[in-house]
């Protein structure tokens, strides 16, 4: 009985995602008609693309990149916290960590270590900053972190300056800090077959971060009390959560995976942080960790699929098919998933009273008329 | 899961009963010193441009997207509806009112338009929220997604088609020719440029509000009390704002609270749209992506500031306006003489804190706030650059960490509501 | 069926059916009202006597069965159809909106208008002080809800209901939350109304309230109308076993327990309002292990406040000690972890996560403790058993702890806490209502854990509103007045009624 | 898919001719139809396609993706058969310097950078400071009140080049010129460049203080720098294209030149260059000398300084005047 009702409750989590595919796919047709364009045939292309070794590389670098930023703002979520700042919080991070990592020369685990220290750390103070106001001034931290995320870009452009942390690139007109050496790098994978890129380092320490996150809310009394809060504050003080460091705490976990956000990119690839260094991945990060519920495997998969769509988009242009269909069809996911978890929501919700109802009037006399 | 948003004031604590009424007397002699004040340190610093004519009238022009996006917000939330997808709705806003605005030729076809498109996002917001009851935030950041992406296609399709458009910008759009109160314009500048201290700045101030200013400008500002009066003065706004306070109390007394819900978020849209039809039509004549520039969460802000309320959210987008006016003008400088300016208040409210409210720990805290920020002007003779451009944002900031304790939201906003369910 | 008098009822209900998801609230429902009459319905918690009335308000719907008022037929489809019909009801919870003035809550819905959109607020404002006046309920129509105690928001409640001009009111446990004083006041008015040709239907679990003011009373047990009865032929007694099916439990303590440690001293305790008004005002007592302590008072004169001072949740003036320990700066978790039990006065906010399972919920509160963590680890298997225990031991009525807490009915969750917080072997234990909306088998039950904990040597102290309990089960009673204790009282030889009167401070200092 | 469809599946009106190459073309941020650098390059493009009867594909970057998404971009092109590959901004330098490697037979382009060096790799570079130092000097000779100003998109080093080029002409002038500068916002918000409102407000903030030229490097934020220009009754320059012809009809005559950035030139030269198989590798720099950035006289507002400025010209040409490329400070 315990095991049917498990498969049924398994079944029941895949619902909601697949309706919403299935939804996401539906509208992009219509759109696809609307425009002209072959809808069959345009998922063909992006499918066949995207399953390329090569393209499955991309989609598993990137993903591993949102990863940490769904993660982040998860973090917060399961504390009824949104930390909309993870944008500011991990190109200030990122910024300064490449700094440090190219001044400095050291044993390979000590630099890379040294480096993503940096960067955990200052991810964590500036968003322990919106966690502070929060919890001292009570400062909503939907408007702090917004806020910050602005002053972060002014001050990450007054740092990103020759005078400064930055060094000028000869014949560019880009300007970048100082190159991380091989000692600081860390090295790729080879985990596809067919294909001679290879797939971040960092995609380890990603999904040890998942692992992690499930294990710091399931297993410890800090997890514990985070979800505590989330669900019911008022409950939460009264067990004896001090709400105020909860808040901060929180904040400080969260913008340091944040801080996490770059180092892929940074270690990986780039080796030094420039004007062209990737933005925005603290707002998709938001709607990564809706996708998956912001549970950490929930989120692994909507950082692939997220992933998956944005790479395949790329051979859309190469047909001259709009790719800004792939924007709609991810916000069209976004909505239609949780429109679907919902509703699953609810069917679970009754079902549970209806058991409780039933196994009681099992034990109950029987009532006359 | 339901983000609505962890307080941190004292839990369990019963919320201050005091609220302190603003009258109009008391407005506008609020407003007279701040000028004063200003004006007292335009000529400590020779910052000119704190009360210029051109300041005032940009700083209203920066100050009405965000206000329309803030009072979209306003309705949302006082039928119990958090809207973070007013940025998408603007982006609507921008999109069909350029398009209207060229397709038909005539700029108020754009302003129609722009809501038109901002109340189908609100729409969509409606749809998720009210109908499926999606979580808030969740449902609003898709709705940016998708008005983003939509924009982005429509540009593609149609404005690639027409004259002087391309994918990423609309042809011109008409304009509307602003407008100036008759008669004073003359007088008044004449006095405003005889630089006499107090009397030239009432004279600048009043001259960037009354001359040369668009209709549309004086639509939104109409906007602000027109929203107190359905609010707070008519039967509709009274049911609507129940719906944000105690949706089941509403619900008990024959109140339909999906439907006061329904207009709420649509009447939302509909403001966030205005504000992006305004970006495009009147303070850039043009569409271009991405011009929304995060103002829709400015707006957020702005509201919030403002205390959910129109007078509040006016003064809050008035002065975020001011503050981004100010540092694009004559950024380094203006931005400097502010550092002596917000020392200059520091001061004021470490002597209202000792005398008033005998708070000494904090009056000392405050006054060495000042005598910080005071040093800071003192040893440097301009603002850089980077830092100008975040004051907005920085005074945003500031001004809630001091004052954010007495917000107080409508008691139902972000909470899932169904009809029979909740008691 | 007794009653077949006067032909034309006010209310009629035939055979009224109404489902949930696994429950059925209403089955086959009859009843009916005579014009002019005070007519009772009583049951126990979650025999659908709420749910019948929100029916009848048009705020549920029924899937079977006919209603007619005044002998015509009717379909509500919302209450708005309710109101025009002339009903009116006061809900078991307040349906108001603190931040509103009481004005605003009064005419949300039928506002008085000019030009069919402005709001006429001074036509508003003197019909509500007519009606205020009219029927002695004393109402400011500018005052903030949020500002009010309970019984001016029990008048607010009434008031919206005679403005709309209803002929039947429905009250749902309205004296719930009220003194006996305020009680009486209440059936004062409600005989008014009666002489003026309205209709009340009334729900009560006080049962010597209900035979004092009903004309009629008929008895709902799990979800269908028992009988009928008139009040002067029946006893309190009697009504309990129709509700019930069997005997009333008694709330009494046997010999007493009572020793000379101290367990729980509080000394000067002050806590104040952000304004700086103290709502408890220099609180001094003591607790013994193996005595209860009761505070008796009117809702709102600073018990929560008290609790919370005590559990370290709201910061206050003075000094509290556990056994000889200051634990005046400390944590609300320190307090916990040292001993302190607490049994919330509102379950569902500060006492469950409703969206969590029950094993969960055993550790909340006690997330520190054995069994349920080790170091900053969770224990779930120790906490997955030791729930399994206390479901087992305390009956609470569940097909198993992974479910969520908001499927359980609320004397099931009120168990569960009960339990939960025995389970800490605390030296003190602060007991808000720990009664509070829980029927007559589950109150035996809780009462019978509570006396078990005080012989083993468990100090309590009880905070209640149901002042039979009070008495009952206290060793040693006070009173709480304005956040300040009045008056010490024994409870050995007491009346509910006196205490009533203590309560109001018309008493006088002790 | 609208309007480059039939360059790349082929228009069959018009066989394409035998010799011609398949282009590739990797456009940055905003791609054909930004009005601005990105559409100077796609004019190049279109001239080499009907004049060599060549097919295309273009593709464009977002706003802030990663290196990897680049480089596949490049990567599609140079897999797709597409031969040469031009990509446009400096972002691409290092997807380039990488992609070009894996094609040793595929000839790249890149321009505005010359940091990724390669023996495929041509690298087309501009003097904008060159430019920019006729139209300061254009405008310095135009101000009646002695002051002048430079509204930026974002602050970056290649709008830096700009303004430094922009001041040092109008010192040349007038060593005692007062300069505004403004840029309308830091990288890595790069809406400066798309946010004509911010232009607006600046460029007034400018004439306010007493500015009545106003130079911007400002992307699509230029039109409202043209706009408040002609509130003011003032003067303003384009820049990259020569705005006066492509700028709105109701703000044309406020612009009184335009500083020239002509990609479309260098695009098209290096097809040229491509057809007859002539490309160079390396650095090729567009400056005054061979005609990559210039002024243009569209309207007829500088033609009474066209003299003066012909003659600066020249000595930059020669030598003698050496244009920084850098701001001071
Ligand atoms: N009685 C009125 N009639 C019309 N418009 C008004 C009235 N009072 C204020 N307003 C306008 O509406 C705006 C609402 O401002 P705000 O909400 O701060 O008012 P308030 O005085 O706080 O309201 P309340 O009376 O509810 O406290 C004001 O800025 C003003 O423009
Ligand atoms: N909206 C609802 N959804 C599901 N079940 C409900 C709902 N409302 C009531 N119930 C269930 O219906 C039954 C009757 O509830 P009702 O509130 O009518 O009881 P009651 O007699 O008023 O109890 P109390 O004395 O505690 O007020 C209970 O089992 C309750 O859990
Ligand atoms: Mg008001
Ligand atoms: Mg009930």
């Amino acid at each position: 009985m315990i095991s049917r009702f498990n498969v049924r409750s398994a079944a029941l989590t895949l619902v909601a995602p697949v309706l919403a595919i299935v939804l996401a796919v539906g509208i992009t047709t219509v759109v696809l008609l609307v425009s002209g364009d072959e809808p069959l045939e345009t998922f063909g292309y992006m499918v066949d693309y995207g399953f390329q070794p090569r393209t499955m590389v991309l989609t598993l670098n990137l993903a591993t990149t949102y990863y940490f930023s769904a993660l982040a703002v998860a973090i917060g979520f399961r504390m009824n916290l949104f930390n909309i700042g993870v944008d500011g919080q991990y190109r200030l991070a990122a910024l300064i960590a490449a700094a440090v990592g190219g001044a400095v020369t050291l044993p390979a685990p000590l630099h890379v270590t040294l480096t993503v220290l940096v960067a955990v750390l200052v991810g964590a103070c500036w968003a322990g900053l919106a966690g502070l106001l929060k919890a001292t001034r009570g400062v909503s931290e939907v408007i702090s972190t917004i806020m910050l995320n602005v002053i972060a870009t002014g001050l990450g452009a007054w740092l990103l300056h020759t005078d400064r942390l930055a060094v000028a690139v000869s014949g560019s007109n880009n300007i970048g800090t100082k190159p991380i050496g091989p000692s600081g790098q860390v090295p790729g994978l080879h985990l596809i077959a067919g294909t001679e890129v290879k797939v971040y380092g960092f995609v380890v320490v990603a999904a040890l971060a998942g692992i992690g996150f499930h294990f710091m809310l399931n297993s410890t009394r800090f997890g514990f009390d985070l979800r505590a809060t989330g669900r019911s504050e008022s409950a939460a003080v009264a067990s004896g959560v001090n709400v105020k460091k909860m808040i901060v705490g929180t904040m400080v976990l969260s913008g340091a995976v944040a801080g996490l956000v770059g180092m892929p990119q940074l270690l990986g690839a780039s080796y030094s942080y420039s004007l062209d260094f990737p933005t925005g991945l603290g707002f998709t990060g938001i709607a990564i960790a809706l996708l998956g519920r912001n549970n950490p495997l929930g989120i692994a998969f909507g950082a692939l699929l997220w992933s998956f769509l944005t790479n395949s988009a790329s051979i859309l242009d190469v047909h001259q098919i709009s790719k800004e269909i792939v924007i709609i069809m991810q916000g069209v996911i976004v909505l239609s998933v949780v429109v679907a978890y919902e509703l699953v929501r609810r069917y679970r919700k009754s079902a549970e009273q209806r058991r409780v109802g039933q196994e009681l009037a099992a034990t109950a006399e029987p009532v006359k008329g | 899961m339901s983000v609505t948003g962890v307080t941190a004031s004292v839990p369990l604590q019963t919320p201050p009963a005091r609220r302190t009424r603003l009258t109009w007397p008391w407005i506008l002699i609020g407003l007279a010193g701040l000028i004063v004040l200003l004006a007292v340190v335009r000529v400590a610093t020779g910052a000119d441009d704190l009360t210029s004519e051109g300041a005032v009238n940009a700083a209203v022009r920066a100050a009405v997207p965000i206000g329309l996006a803030g009072l979209g917000g306003l309705w949302a939330e006082r039928a119990g509806i958090v809207n973070i997808g007013l940025e998408g709705m603007m982006i609507l806003g921008t999109w069909f009112g350029a398009w209207a605005g060229v397709a038909f030729g005539n700029p108020w076809a754009g302003v129609v338009a722009g809501a038109l498109g901002g109340a189908i996002g609100g729409l969509l917001h409606a749809l998720a929220t009210v109908t499926f009851g999606v979580d808030h935030i969740i449902s609003g950041v898709a709705i940016n997604i998708v008005a983003f992406g939509v924009v982005k296609y429509l540009s593609r399709v149609i404005f690639t088609e027409m004259q002087g458009g391309g994918e990423t910008q609309s042809p011109q759009i008409p304009q509307i020719d602003p407008v100036s109160l008759p008669w004073i314009g003359t007088p008044l500048r004449a006095l405003g440029e005889k630089e006499w201290f107090l009397i030239s700045d009432f004279a600048n101030v009043l001259l960037g509000l009354t001359q040369n200013v668009s209709p549309f400008t004086l639509l939104a500002i109409l906007l602000v009390p027109l929203t107190f009066w359905i609010l707070w003065r008519t039967a509709f706004g009274l049911r609507l704002r129940s719906c944000g306070e105690r949706p089941v109390a509403a619900e008990s007394l024959g109140v339909n609270v999906y439907s006061y819900k329904y207009i709420a978020v649509v009447v939302s849209g509909a403001f966030a749209g205005l504000g992006g039809a305004f970006l495009a039509i009147v303070a850039a004549g043009i569409y271009r992506e991405d011009q929304t520039g995060g103002r829709g969460y400015i707006g957020l802000a702005a509201m919030i500031f403002g205390n959910w309320r129109p007078g509040g959210l006016a003064a809050g987008s008035t002065l975020f306006g001011y503050t981004d006016a100010l540092q694009l003008r004559q950024g380094g400088t203006s931005v400097h003489a502010l550092l002596l300016l917000v020392s200059i208040l520091l001061v004021g409210i470490a002597i209202y804190q000792l005398v008033r409210q005998s708070r000494i720990r904090a009056a000392v805290v405050t006054a060495v706030g000042a005598a910080l920020v005071f040093v800071v002007y003192a040893v440097t003779d301009t603002v850089p650059e980077q830092f100008t451009q975040f004051t907005p944002h920085l005074v945003t900031l500031l001004v809630l960490a001091f004052a954010s304790q007495r917000l107080r939201m409508p008691a139902s906003v972000g909470l899932p509501y169904r009809r029979g369910e909740s008691t | 069926m007794w009653m077949t008098a006067t032909p034309e009822p006010a209310v009629e209900l035939k055979g009224i059916v109404k489902r949930f998801p696994g429950v059925v609230a209403n089955r086959d429902v009859c009843l009916k009202v005579q014009r002019g009459h005070v007519h009772a319905v009583v049951g126990e918690n979650g025999a659908g006597k709420s749910t019948l009335m929100k029916i009848l308000y048009g705020m549920q719907r029924p899937d079977e069965g006919e209603i007619r008022i005044n002998g015509a037929p009717v379909t509500f489809r919302s209450p708005s159809d309710a109101i025009a019909a002339g009903i009116g009801m006061v809900h078991q919870h307040f349906m108001l909106a603190d931040n509103f003035t009481v004005l605003e809550n009064v005419i949300l819905g039928s506002e008085p208008r000019q030009a069919g959109t402005v709001i006429d607020f001074s036509a508003a404002r003197k019909r509500i002080r007519e009606i205020s006046d009219a029927y002695g309920l004393g109402v400011n129509p500018d005052s903030l809800v949020e500002s009010l105690g309970v019984g001016d928001r029990q008048r607010v409640e009434i008031l919206k209901v005679l403005y709309r001009g209803a002929k039947i009111l429905i009250l749902d446990e309205p004296t719930a939350v009220l003194v006996p004083q305020e009680v009486e006041e209440l059936f004062a008015s409600l005989r008014g109304l009666v002489r003026e040709g309205h209709t009340v239907l009334f729900i009560s679990h006080k049962l010597d309230e209900v035979l004092s003011v009903a004309d009629e009373i008929t008895v709902i047990r799990r979800g269908t109308t028992v009988e009928t009865v008139n009040p002067g032929q029946t006893t309190a007694r009697r009504l309990a076993e129709l509700m019930v099916g069997s005997e009333l439990p008694v709330p009494e303590l046997r010999e007493s327990t009572v020793t000379d440690v101290v367990a729980l001293a509080v000394e000067g305790l002050t806590v104040r309002t952000p304004e700086g008004r103290p709502i408890v005002d220099d609180v001094s007592f003591e607790i013994r292990k193996g005595e209860v302590l009761g505070i008796a008072g009117v809702e709102g004169n600073g018990q929560a406040e008290l609790v919370e001072a005590i559990m370290g949740i709201r910061p206050a003036a003075g000094t509290i000690r556990l056994s000889d320990t200051d634990i005046t700066g400390w944590t609300t978790r320190r307090r916990r972890v040292s001993g302190v039990g607490h049994i919330p006065e509102d379950r569902h906010r500060h006492g469950l996560l409703l969206e969590a399972p029950l094993w969960e919920n055993r550790i909340l509160g006690h997330q520190t403790e054995k069994p349920n963590a080790k170091g900053p680890w969770i224990d779930r298997s120790g906490a997955r058993k030791d729930t399994a225990r206390i479901v087992d031991e305390y009956d609470v009525r569940t097909p198993g702890i992974d479910v969520h807490a908001s499927a359980l009915s609320g004397g099931n969750q009120q168990k569960l806490i009960v339990g939960r917080e025995m389970s800490g072997d605390p030296v003190v234990l602060i007991a808000s209502h720990p009664t509070r909306g829980v029927d007559v088998g589950a109150q035996a039950a809780i009462w019978d854990h509570l006396r078990a904990a005080r012989a083993r040597g468990l100090a309590v102290l009880l905070i209640s509103a149901d002042l039979d309990e009070l008495i009952g089960m206290s060793d040693t009673l006070k009173v709480i007045c304005g956040g300040r204790i009045v008056r010490a009282v024994d409870p050995h030889n007491v009346t509910p009624e006196e205490l009533g009167s203590a309560m109001t401070g018309a008493g006088g200092e002790a | 898919g609208a309007e480059n469809t039939d360059s790349a599946k082929g228009d069959p009106s018009q066989p394409a001719k035998p010799q011609g190459a398949k282009i590739g073309l990797a456009y940055d941020i905003g791609g054909r139809g930004d009005q601005s650098f990105n559409d100077a390059a796609a004019r190049g493009l279109d001239q080499a396609k009907t004049e060599f009867g060549a097919t295309a594909n273009e593709l464009e970057a977002s706003p802030g993706e990663t290196e990897a998404q680049k480089e596949e971009r490049l990567r599609l092109l140079a897999t797709g058969g597409f031969n040469p590959v031009i990509a446009v901004g400096f972002a691409y330098s290092k997807p380039v310097a990488k992609v070009a490697q894996e094609f040793p037979n595929v000839k790249f382009a890149l321009v505005d950078d010359e940091a990724a060096k390669g023996p495929n790799i041509s690298n087309l570079l501009f003097a904008e400071h060159e430019g920019s130092f006729l139209v300061g000097a254009a405008a310095a000779l135009k101000s009646k009140k002695n002051s002048i100003g430079f509204v930026g998109g974002v602050q970056v080093p290649l709008i830096a080049k700009f303004e430094a080029g922009f001041a040092a002409g109008a010192k040349h002038i007038k060593p005692d010129i007062k300069i505004q500068t403004k840029y309308l916002t830091q990288p890595p918000d790069f809406s400066g460049f798309n946010d004509p409102a911010k232009g607006k407000t600046a460029a007034e903030g400018m004439f306010d203080g007493g500015a009545d030229v106003v130079y911007q490097a400002a992307g699509g934020s230029g039109g409202g720098v043209f706009t408040a220009a002609k509130a003011a009754n003032a003067f303003a320059i384009g820049v990259d294209s020569d705005q006066a012809l492509t700028a709105d009809a109701s703000v044309k005559d406020v612009i009184i030149t335009s500083m020239l950035k002509k990609v479309d030139v260098a695009v098209y030269t290096f097809l040229k260059g491509f057809a007859s198989n002539s490309v160079t590798a390396g650095s090729t720099i567009y400056d005054l000398k061979v005609g990559g950035v210039d002024y243009s006289v569209t309207g007829g507002k500088v033609d009474d300084i066209k003299a003066q400025l012909d003659e600066l010209k020249q000595k930059i040409i020669s030598g003698e005047i050496k244009v920084p490329d850098k701001t001071t400070g």
